[in-house]
């Protein structure tokens, strides 16, 4: 055990310099209860280094003003950090083109607009749509509202006992009926990774539509899109150190080309009378109104940090990190851990609950320790039923996370199990 | 004790006893002929209450039980809420705040969900009243996170 | 003349103390070809004082974490100052209730969330819709797509040869059939405001409801959503002080209650199985996934900085700024000022067109003596077709404008006139 | 006086011209029998151009006329388009950009919108080439504002 730790904190290593990261996140020398906040609810959302913060600063500083249409210096500036940041993105994700990159609030609305504007072109009745058993309730819900709609029906795609999604049924389930198939790449439960590969070439042998909700894979590892063969990847920048009021969509562009608008009303338009209206270019098009600009600047400044750091060395070190506290936990008494237990099949994310203790009021007590966690159902009740738990305790790491605050979570932990009698 | 506010490690003490009594009290108690029966979830969790009601012509609250699943905080609030509410009118349930529920647990609370945790008992109380026609203070208000 | 001049730049009266706003504005100190840039486009997007910025700066500095679920103080705080100002705006605008208040991104999807969430489940073929013609896309777009899904018919109140809506029709146009009609408070181009009570009085006797784009008004001018009598009004963050990525909309509660939901997925949840959903109360129903939070709190602080000026002041400055402007331009030849001319009829927008020279060469120039106006068709095709124009330059104010401003506009327009061989 | 840079307050001075002299070329400027006709707008103005090219059997463009309505930098660039492309073939449309054509202005332009004024006639003509099958440098790439 010791050796990961130590593996982790040998600076010469390949790993972050996590030492130096941290001095770009003031908010971590933050006190609470005499202690330094053990900030662990990152697949909740991440903290944002100052080199976004600044980004956005210097927007509001220096030339703050509308898009596209300003005939003025601020307003040109504005549109080249904007329409800037969709080609960062798009490099980050490595998609054809910066036009096939819709800004959107999050990945919720992102899912929203393929089912809203997809969806409901292409789905018909009798059609079926495909989600699986352990989705956020994000890329859950759309699906029922449009199967209902349209009278298709949702199949979803079952779990493993070892919280892998299972595939054994997969020619069955998706099958020549199935429009569209929409998974998460990273399960922000139990933190296991899909296999993406399997169920993108059978959906793609029945010529049906794959959506990957990407909220907890993109800010934690490499992502390309074009390697993952999906139609669809959603992502949100507040998880990945962008700002709050920014997500993604990258779509295929046929298939952006071929679909009608979502949100309609400024910006996107070509040409309005009074009879109808005409579309303006991708990714415009999908962009209806004014944008959120700081936003998206900001956006671009988290993916300029990301790749600067490298997103190998961002997952080996939260490989590392995950394994060090998989073992840690181990030795926990009472203690049940949710997942696959390979580090190298999960990201980290780790998901357990101490005897019976209800999780919010284990929660409540890491909270007395400076320690940050979520408690609850984490918007996968499907999922939450299936592991028969009332809710999970969850800690999640990136790219600050030390074995240290692994320690106070590992000692907090042994602690509980005083406070609530469980030894 | 009530009204204490315990500051160290064990300050969950006190709740996990009143939690404890409310398992005990609620374990196969049914309340029979209710004239209120009303379920409420915190969306946040998905922890859910059942309350059922036995008023009497008089419209004091003759029993109360609840079944559904909760933390610790929850049911200790719970616990609390009955001791305040069995045996009073009906009308009694509008001085019942969160807040007293609150003070009563003698912990401090820290997060909008642990708020929601506490009052999940009182609110479910209130609606069902409300839903039934009972005039009660709205106890979705109570829901709202406060500000300066 | 010289009297509107004297009597803004008189501290001593009840206008605004604009010298002291300006510091707060320290944006409008920047530089652009040897002077201070005259920010003249605030009917596109204001700029954000220090106290609005700082709010943002602070929750990401000091308690930066995802709101409502967390078991800690930061997002204990994240989500007070979250719902805070969701109060804040319902006190602003006169809700009965935060719970009417839906925070979206921007005027644009607020109007799409009615037509899609309202619009889909209560309209009708052979129901008919009433917009007017010189709706922003954003007010037009969206019944027009609307319309077609439901084969209902969209129809418009048209204009009067001073710029104003055109009522003498109104009880023809809204009729029996009317299941909506949809109206900005003030118009983006022409400043003029809408006569809103006779239109919500006819629409109210034939049972339609009514959709006021407010993204002009609530800026600008004291707004009583009671006293309008509306069923709905959208606005947006960023043209009154708050940052981008912000907006609102404010529905009556009957209405909202029984709406389905628009954008699903987390947080606007109260349970899920995977055979179906159930939802959330207000406003949580429609904002689903992780809001913009930083932008709320920051749209929170702009309403506190507007509130303790006072909106009736912010209005009273903005009709002595135009009366003054109105007034020096009419001096220059060749100059057509479009809309209304009594200042008590208008807001502080005036667009004019110089001869034959197209709007953006005009804003060029402008540009060049550190004026900043915006050029083109302003989101309003169809008014501008109306106005038998190509185009229209755009000067709009706000609570830091001076007639210093107004003067340097006039000088350039002058000077404009020699530029373009027009003298 | 191509390429040259005038920055007084009569910097448009140029452009003015020729946009004068685009008005006057395409006034009553019919093009026969046209291989190509293609429409495009600036979706943040309006303004909008409509193409009519000629080409020969050799792939020369014979002739050029442009319909529609425009800002003066928006005409003058065409004309300077029409100068660089007129009597040469399609494939020469490949080396014009919308950089060599403002710098033929002479002005400096300092926003998008006024980039997309500058780029709509070239825009056009690549975009109507395209769609008629002529392989030509993709247009609208231009169109997407340039970061560091
Ligand atoms: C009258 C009017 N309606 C709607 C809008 C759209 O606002 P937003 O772009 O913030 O959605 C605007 C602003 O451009 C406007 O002026
Ligand atoms: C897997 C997954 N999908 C979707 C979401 C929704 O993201 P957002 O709330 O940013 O829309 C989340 C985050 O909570 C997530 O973890």
């Amino acid at each position: 055990m010791i050796d990961t730790r130590d593996k982790i904190l040998d600076t010469n290593s390949e790993s972050l310099d996590v030492a130096a990261i941290r001095r770009d996140f003031p908010i971590l020398d933050e006190v609470e209860n005499g202690q330094k906040v053990a900030y662990l609810d990152n697949g909740a959302s991440s903290q944002r280094p100052e080199q976004v913060i600044n980004a956005m600063l210097e927007y509001y500083h220096k030339y703050n003003a509308n898009i596209h249409r300003g005939v003025y210096r601020w307003s040109e500036e504005a549109t080249r950090g904007y329409e800037g940041a969709h080609r960062k993105v798009a490099r980050f994700i490595n998609a054809y083109s910066p036009r096939e990159v819709i800004f959107t609030r999050n990945t919720t609305e992102s899912l929203n607009l393929v089912a809203y504007a997809w969806g409901r072109a292409n789905v018909r009745e009798g059609d079926e749509i495909v989600s699986t058993v352990i989705e956020h309730h994000s890329n859950l819900v759309p699906w029922q509202i449009l199967a209902a709609e349209k009278k298709a029906t949702l199949r979803y795609i079952p779990m493993t006992k070892t919280g892998q999604l299972d595939i054994s049924d997969l020619n069955t389930i998706v099958n020549e009926k199935t429009k569209l198939v929409a998974f998460t790449h990273m399960s922000n439960v139990l933190g296991a990774i899909s296999p993406v590969d399997a169920i993108v070439k059978r959906a793609k042998e029945v010529g049906a539509v794959v959506v990957i909700d990407g909220a907890q894979s993109a800010p934690h590892m490499p992502v390309d899109v074009q390697a993952l063969g999906c139609d669809f990847y959603a992502f949100s920048g507040h998880k990945m150190l962008g700002p709050t009021g920014i997500g993604v969509l990258w779509g295929r562009r046929a298939i952006l080309e071929e679909m009608p608008p979502f949100i309609t009303g400024g910006d996107m338009i070509r040409d309005v009378t009074l009879a109808r209206s005409t579309w303006n270019d991708l990714p415009w098009k999908f962009e209806g109104g004014t944008p959120s600009i700081a936003e998206g600047i900001g956006l671009g400044a988290a993916v300029d940090y990301l790749s600067k750091l490298g997103m190998d060395k961002v997952r080996q070190h939260e490989i590392e990190l995950t394994a060090y506290a998989l073992e840690q936990m181990a030795g926990i008494p009472d203690l049940t851990i949710y997942g696959p237990t390979d580090p190298a099949t999960r990201g980290g994310i780790i998901s357990f609950n101490l005897g019976d203790v209800h999780p919010h009021d284990l929660a409540t007590m890491l909270d007395r320790e400076a320690i940050a966690v979520r408690a609850g159902h984490h918007c996968c009740q499907p999922l939450i039923e299936l592991l028969e738990a009332t809710a999970t305790t969850r800690a999640s790491f990136y790219i600050y996370n030390t074995p240290e605050e692994v320690d106070r979570l590992v000692a907090a932990l042994h602690k509980a199990r005083k406070v609530f009698h469980l030894d | 004790m009530p009204g204490e506010t315990v500051r160290d490690d064990l300050e969950m003490e006190y709740v996990l006893e009143l939690a404890a009594a409310f398992d005990k009290q609620m374990r196969g108690h049914v309340v029979q002929n209710p004239d209120i029966t009303f379920e409420d979830s915190n969306p946040l969790c998905g922890d859910k209450f059942k309350v059922s009601l036995k008023l009497n012509e008089d419209g004091e609250i003759e029993d109360v039980g609840f079944t559904g699943r909760g933390c610790a905080i929850s049911r200790a609030s719970a616990m609390v809420l009955i001791d305040e509410i069995q045996g009073h009118s009906y009308k009694d349930v509008d001085e019942v705040t969160r807040d007293m529920l609150i003070d009563e647990l003698g912990i401090e609370i820290n997060s909008a969900v642990r708020l929601k945790c506490a009052g999940l008992a009182l609110r479910t109380v209130k609606t069902g009243l409300q839903k039934s026609g009972y005039k009660v203070t709205n106890a979705e208000e109570e829901d709202w996170a406060e500000t300066d």
